[in-house]
């Protein structure tokens, strides 16, 4: 099929319709009002509905409640909006409810503004709301990748009953790239005999709820909770792998950053250095496996971050100080730039400063 | 009259005395004794007075209390 | 080949999708190609741009920081993002409303009274598409025939009828930056 | 001999948790009966708030959702536009309603939702331990008004049918009232009604109810139910205060 | 000469970033005038909004705080209770108060907080691109309405001052417009009685200003005052709404 | 002066009241209520407000209306009520305000119970809220240290200009202890000549903000933000040693569960096992130093938390892969009970499991 | 009648127009020519008609206009 | 020494207080203390309890999960904490609204009437401190002297002529547990 030319935003609402979602509750913000304003016209097109909340903490509790009603359901918002949902986000995981949750970061904190960043990766994988409780992240770095991942995040929200975010940033959100859209296929979520759709008389009582007044109850529902999460930490780990085979430098990146990342790759390729990208695009699970299993060939990491440091924890955690790992961010919305990050590489290859 | 019945489910009953109040007979009353939960629970004195007026039992927050009433002829 | 076209003016202009244009012949032409608008409420102020890099390599940032070409078409746009054009760029200048000259001296500007050509040809406008068939001419990014290839795409039918005119003024743009190179 | 008072189908039987003579029971009672007389029982879904009546979903013998503090309107939503032809109803405190779920109550109504709110007005945060809600009245003592509500500080009681009448949304709003039979009669009625025009799609309906918390009131259950017609009705007039003739008007 | 028109002290000198025929801008200047006026420019404490007029924080030349959005009048809450003597107003848009931020406001208003609320009701989110806001008209198009207002969709448009009426903490609300120069000159007297009414300190006020955003709704500046007059004015009809003779009526 | 019998909850308003704190916003939650009924009646006492808000959404926007306004303030509140507030907190945060938010933990996700847990620590250290933000985190283990600590949280907070966040459950709580209150001194709070008040003629003006719409201006912000973020880290971290001299096995615990932990060390020091005791007080900043220093020293750590294992990551990050660390957690609410905890200690003392 | 000035601020004028439409004098027109934000300014025709009514400042969005006028002989 | 004392009964039965005279006479002879209710919506039910720990030592968890000793004043409570105890616990059962039996044979069981001889001293309320009176003496975890001397300051002054009746129902438990004890 022939290419067309996408926004991001509009690619994260063409892939859920497609994935076979049909409900959309929100609330406007930028930098993903595109999303909205693309599914407020595609979603009566297909029979679907797009409903425009009171607020982001409203749009969370209505995915909720037409999750628990069995839909394929989403919401979209950025930085504050997200905040807002926190409560519902750790409800719908308390609940194990499937829906997928948009966050086109921006900067922070407070209102901050609306370039883009990537300074809510730890309210995203370490969990914002409280209580014990994971939520699937997956970080696209194209268009392309952000249709392809729309499918895979209704699926695994499904197959685990659980939540999952896609982080991106207003750059993903409002380029345009060329994008294969594929066949629409009509995809039938699969069955859910626990959604509370009505009781049959004689059949079971379905009840969606994250209540467990009983400590011995809520600790088995946490332990159920943690033995879920550790399947698809065993089972979801995604990433991408730029050159490693050989590399000494390894730079690790997700998301937007990835991309530049990818072109201080090359350049340092050209210029002879053996230089690896990995690019996570599970960042909960965070792909630990692939980092234990290259640590000690590699001279070091570089972690590279829109934002102030937050991922280098996760790659600290998993490199276990076997090597040093250093950093490199902008923050506040500042984009990084290929050459900058150029500069720290060769500083780094060359044996810069030990962490 | 007297073609009624309430029972009054004794372990349900948590005392709180509001049946008493409406039975137009006055024939509900807190027993000396107390039930499982410790309640003193209602009981009914004279059940011959009863007119199967149900209002103890509309009143009553536990469903603590079922009515039967002999039904009436029709014409 | 890699160009990172910035295209700045008001909005109204056409500005965005002239931009829109260029990414589509490039795709068309199976290059890496990305687009990117400026967004939020800085837009309040009336001004537009965005950045469209055509590159035969993966796009990394498609935010054009250091631009090849800057397409200025109003004042401000070129005092704001004049300085930001890599060494031996090039910057062409709308000298229909912009009345003042570049201030480097490191790279090729050309200056285009857009505006009245446009109204020359009997429609004010096309004035983005005669800069843009200047630039295809200067640096070659994608061919006429993928930027009308990509119009008839993006226009919807009923508005086919302006394909012509739209051509007869990126025709204009070549044979006026053909005269520049010859001059 | 034929019952005449007999425990609704959709009730589960089992004791309620509540304290003794509290009047949530008898609302719950009404709701199931409703659901009973309607033949809604494979239809219905309820909404459970966080406050003393949390519960509800294990009494009710139907599919039920526990939503977080004031958001039940927001859920029922999802619900309901899910699945339109279900009759959704929330069953909410005066704290969840009309405090915290400000935002989610109004904005239901306005959109003229298909839902029923049960409103249980007690006049306090109850399952927290007798706080002051929006509701408590002037010169109530509560555990966070030890000196009596005060409107120089908290200012006056928040009257939620009157506030959302306004809202074109809103299709059919009541006060009741559950501290005697007759008004328990009433109450049901209105509960009927607004469980009927909400199935007819005219749109939002909210039944606020009365209601009395002896142990946070401390009070007997008795003086109680005195207090709530003595006090609370004075300042919350029962009546239905928006019927679906005047819906748009 | 006398200089008979010109820019009040307490706004500053730097042009503003609305779009040309924009209404904010009138009502920053009405605002500014007041507090020139009352001689209040040193006790003068405004809360931005989120929403186009963010950055009235940098016009007023006076303190000012910049809240979330929606929250402003809980923000100006703590500002009042800490400084009771000062003059606190929010600013906010439609989306901020009447939406996002509902339950702030409907509290504040029955707390009766003695605070002023600059309500700009320009039927649209401009800020983020012209979406829907609760009060579009039905039939409006907007980018999340793209076929108009549905009201089975989105429900019926939001009064505020009609809801916010019944509440006993509100002192005065009064519904505004600024699209010709009678009405400036009458909405200018509202914020001026809003904030008398504010300093006696007998509630809380609110001003509804109606008020034009050409840009989303892809009108010129004259235009778009037009429709305000023949669209907005029947649905929200203007005058006050509560005056304090009517406080705790 | 005469020791008295005084609950968690009460100690933290009479802390707060005797450090100078006038202005209380809250909405009510269970473990936490005694708080608000006491400075209910306490707060008129001394001339303050307690205001109940409608919401805690509502209750962190007054508290950051009334810090800008200079005010010595706090809130309270547990679980689900601190997730509404991660939009303001970070608010808060952005706009370098400073104010005590208490967090009462109780058993999640969702609605969970409100019985003690710890569960929402990667909450309260890594920022439920958007962007790059730091809360300076207390986490006292006894009601004298929570009198103690609500001191030095509101010293804390005007020092750095940032929320600083008191860590607790339902047993601190609501627990009683002997606590020696001390003379009742009257603390003026510092000067804020940055407070927006009302702009005195020719003075300058204030403003309350945490918008950047500039990336380069919120860039520069973020980094005078990690630049205070690094001193607080220097400067402020705080713990309690017990035993730790000569200790081969480190527990690592805080706040309820080191109460648990130290009996336990008693314990094996009765039985001959030479463990120690590593009690975090500052969460956030971590003591990461006195881990580093004596991390080559002993042979093991065990972290005991209640919950499925947050704290343990920073614990990781500081030992990073010196040695083995452990985990023990109780979930949802339960407590940990001294005798299985010993048990793991004794297991792994004796060399047990390797990670 | 003629004893009032109006003084445009034309670099900070958006050319609206919302002052032209309240003239009562009808004398307030949009200049050809772009002032440096690249709107076309408003401009007054003839200043002479000016009643100093100041309608038109009222009106302006952007403190474009200020108004002044010869004061009023008392009696 | 170490005490962990559950007290265990319906609200207004003096549960609550009873344990925090228990805490606050600790706290007078120097002991470590600590006293800690159940507490949320379970309450809900009408039952209360609380903890107390009285030590030597510094408390660990102020919650009793395995009391030393446990006071039952109805039958729930001895229902539901009776399998807690630890072996050679000791038990306190109010007989006078409690007449089951515990069913542990490794713990001492203690059966009083305490309503019975209140009533019997002329006043209900104070069943809570026979039966108190019990466990000072069978235990001897603070004197009669430090807990009159905790009712002192707990009471409010107008109260303090409650004390004498209190301290005759000390007394009266003391008795009755130095009776058992001869048995
Ligand atoms: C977000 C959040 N805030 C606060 C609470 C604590 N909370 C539980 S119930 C309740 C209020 C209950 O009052 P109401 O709604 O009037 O119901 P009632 O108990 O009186 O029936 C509160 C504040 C919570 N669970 N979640
Ligand atoms: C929590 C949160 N949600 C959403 C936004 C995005 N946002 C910014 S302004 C705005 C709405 C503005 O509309 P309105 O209040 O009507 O003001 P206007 O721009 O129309 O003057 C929204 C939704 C935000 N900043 N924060
Ligand atoms: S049915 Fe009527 S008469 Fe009979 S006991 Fe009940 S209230 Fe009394
Ligand atoms: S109303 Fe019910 S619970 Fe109350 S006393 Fe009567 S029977 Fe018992
Ligand atoms: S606390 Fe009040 S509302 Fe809650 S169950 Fe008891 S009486 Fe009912
Ligand atoms: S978008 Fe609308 S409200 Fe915002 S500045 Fe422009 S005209 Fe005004
Ligand atoms: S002051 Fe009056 S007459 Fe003069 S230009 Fe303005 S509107 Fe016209
Ligand atoms: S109203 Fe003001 S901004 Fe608009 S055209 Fe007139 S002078 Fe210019
Ligand atoms: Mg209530
Ligand atoms: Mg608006």
């Amino acid at each position: 099929m022939a290419k067309v030319l996408m926004k991001g935003n509009e690619a994260i609402g063409e892939g859920a319709v497609r994935a076979g979602c049909r409900y959309f509750f929100g609330y406007p913000i930028t930098p993903q009002s595109e999303l909205p304003h693309y599914l407020a016209k595609r979603m009566p097109e297909v029979g679907g509905l797009y409903l425009q909340s009171e607020s982001e903490t409203a749009a969370a509790n209505m995915v909720f409640g037409a999750a628990g009603a069995g839909a394929r359901v989403m919401t979209s918002s950025s930085g504050p909006g997200i905040s807002l949902m926190q409560e519902g986000i750790s409800y719908i995981a308390g609940a194990e409810l499937p829906c997928v949750i948009v966050n086109m970061i921006r900067g922070g904190p407070g209102l901050g503004n609306i370039a883009p960043a990537q300074s809510d990766y730890f309210q995203a994988v370490k969990g914002g709301g409280h209580g014990d409780y994971r939520v699937i992240c997956l970080a696209p770095a194209s268009v392309q990748e952000i249709i392809d991942l729309m499918q895979d995040a209704f699926d695994l929200a499904d197959k685990y009953r659980n939540p999952v975010m896609l982080l991106a940033d207003g750059v993903l959100g409002q380029m345009m790239e060329p994008v294969e859209l594929g066949e629409e296929k009509f995809v039938q979520p699969p069955e859910k005999p626990w959604a509370a759709t009505g009781r049959k008389k004689g059949g079971p009582k379905r009840l969606i709820n994250s209540l467990y007044i009983v400590p011995e109850e809520c600790e088995q529902h946490n332990l159920k909770l943690a033995k879920k999460y550790a399947v698809i930490s065993r089972e979801e780990q995604r990433w991408e792998e730029y050159h490693l085979d050989d590399a000494r430098l390894v730079i690790v990146a997700f998301g937007t950053s990835a991309r530049v990342c990818k072109a201080v790759v090359d350049r340092a390729r050209d210029e002879g250095m053996a230089v690896g990208l990995l690019r996570p695009i599970t960042v909960w699970p965070y792909p630990t496996g692939v980092i234990k299993r290259i640590r000690e060939k590699v001279d070091r990491f570089l972690v590279v971050e829109m934002n102030m440091g937050q991922m280098i924890e996760d790659v600290r955690l998993a490199v276990e100080g076997a090597r040093p790992v250093h950093f490199y961010g902008r923050a506040g919305g500042m984009m990084p730039v290929a050459r900058d990050i150029f500069n720290e590489v060769k500083k780094l290859y060359n044996g810069g400063a030990e962490q | 009259m007297g073609k009624a019945l309430v029972t009054f489910r004794e372990d349900r009953c948590k005392g709180c005395k509001l049946c008493t109040a409406v039975c137009p007979k006055q024939i509900i009353k807190m027993a000396d004794h107390i039930n499982v939960m410790g309640f003193h629970p209602a009981v009914v004195e004279n059940q011959d007075k009863c007119t199967g007026c149900a209002l103890c039992a509309l009143m009553c927050p536990d469903l603590v209390i079922e009515v039967a009433r002999e039904e009436k002829k029709v014409g | 080949m890699f160009e990172g076209i910035l295209i700045a003016g008001f909005g109204g202009q056409g500005v965005l999708s002239t931009g829109q244009l260029l990414a589509y012949a490039g795709m068309k032409e199976n290059k890496h190609v990305a687009w990117i608008p400026s967004y939020g409420p800085e837009m309040r102020g009336g001004t537009a741009n965005c950045g469209v890099t055509i590159s035969d390599r993966p796009i990394s940032s498609p935010v054009v920081s250091e631009p090849t070409v800057l397409i200025a078409m109003n004042r401000p746009s070129l005092e704001k993002f004049e300085p930001a054009v890599v060494p031996s760029g090039l910057i062409l200048v709308n000298s229909s409303l912009i009345h003042i000259k570049t201030k480097r001296s490191d790279v090729k500007t050309v200056y285009v009274p857009a505006n009245d050509i446009a109204e020359s040809l009997g429609n004010g406008k096309v004035a983005n598409n005669i800069i843009l068939g200047v630039l295809l001419e200067l640096t070659g990014v994608v061919s006429t025939e993928s930027v009308l290839e990509a119009l008839k795409e993006v226009l919807p039918p009923k508005r086919h009828n302006l394909i012509p005119i739209n051509q007869e003024a990126l025709e204009k743009g070549r044979q006026l930056a053909r005269e520049f190179k010859a001059s | 001999m034929k019952k005449v008072f007999t425990r609704p189908e959709s009730l589960k039987d089992i004791p309620f948790h509540y304290c003794p003579g509290c009047t949530h029971g008898i609302v719950h009672r009404l709701v199931a009966e409703v659901i009973d007389e309607m033949d809604m029982y494979e239809r219905a879904l309820g909404v459970a708030p966080v406050g003393c009546s949390v519960f509800i979903y294990n009494y009710m013998d139907f599919d039920m959702y526990q939503a977080a503090h004031g958001r039940a309107p927001a859920v029922a939503t999802g619900i309901k536009r899910v699945l339109p032809d279900r009759l959704v109803f929330t069953y909410q405190g005066d704290g969840d309603a009309a405090a915290i779920g400000t935002g989610e109550l109004v904005h239901a109504a306005a959109r003229g939702e298909k839902i029923t709110v049960i409103f249980i007005n007690n006049a306090v945060y109850a399952m927290t331990g007798g706080q002051m809600a929006p509701t408590t009245l002037l010169g109530q003592k509560t555990t966070t008004t030890p000196a009596g509500r005060d409107a120089g500080i908290n200012g006056m009681p928040v009257k939620v049918c009157e506030m959302l009448a306004p809202l074109d949304g809103s299709a059919y709003l009541a006060r009741v009232s559950v501290h005697n039979p007759k008004n328990i009669v009433a109450a049901k009625k209105a509960i009927r009604k607004a469980f009927d025009i909400q199935m007819r799609g005219d749109g939002f309906t909210l039944v606020e109810v009365l209601s009395s918390c002896p142990t946070n009131w401390g009070l007997s259950p008795l003086e109680a139910l005195k207090w709530l017609e003595q006090n609370m009705i004075p300042y919350y007039p029962l009546g239905e205060y928006k019927t679906p003739a005047e819906v748009g008007k």
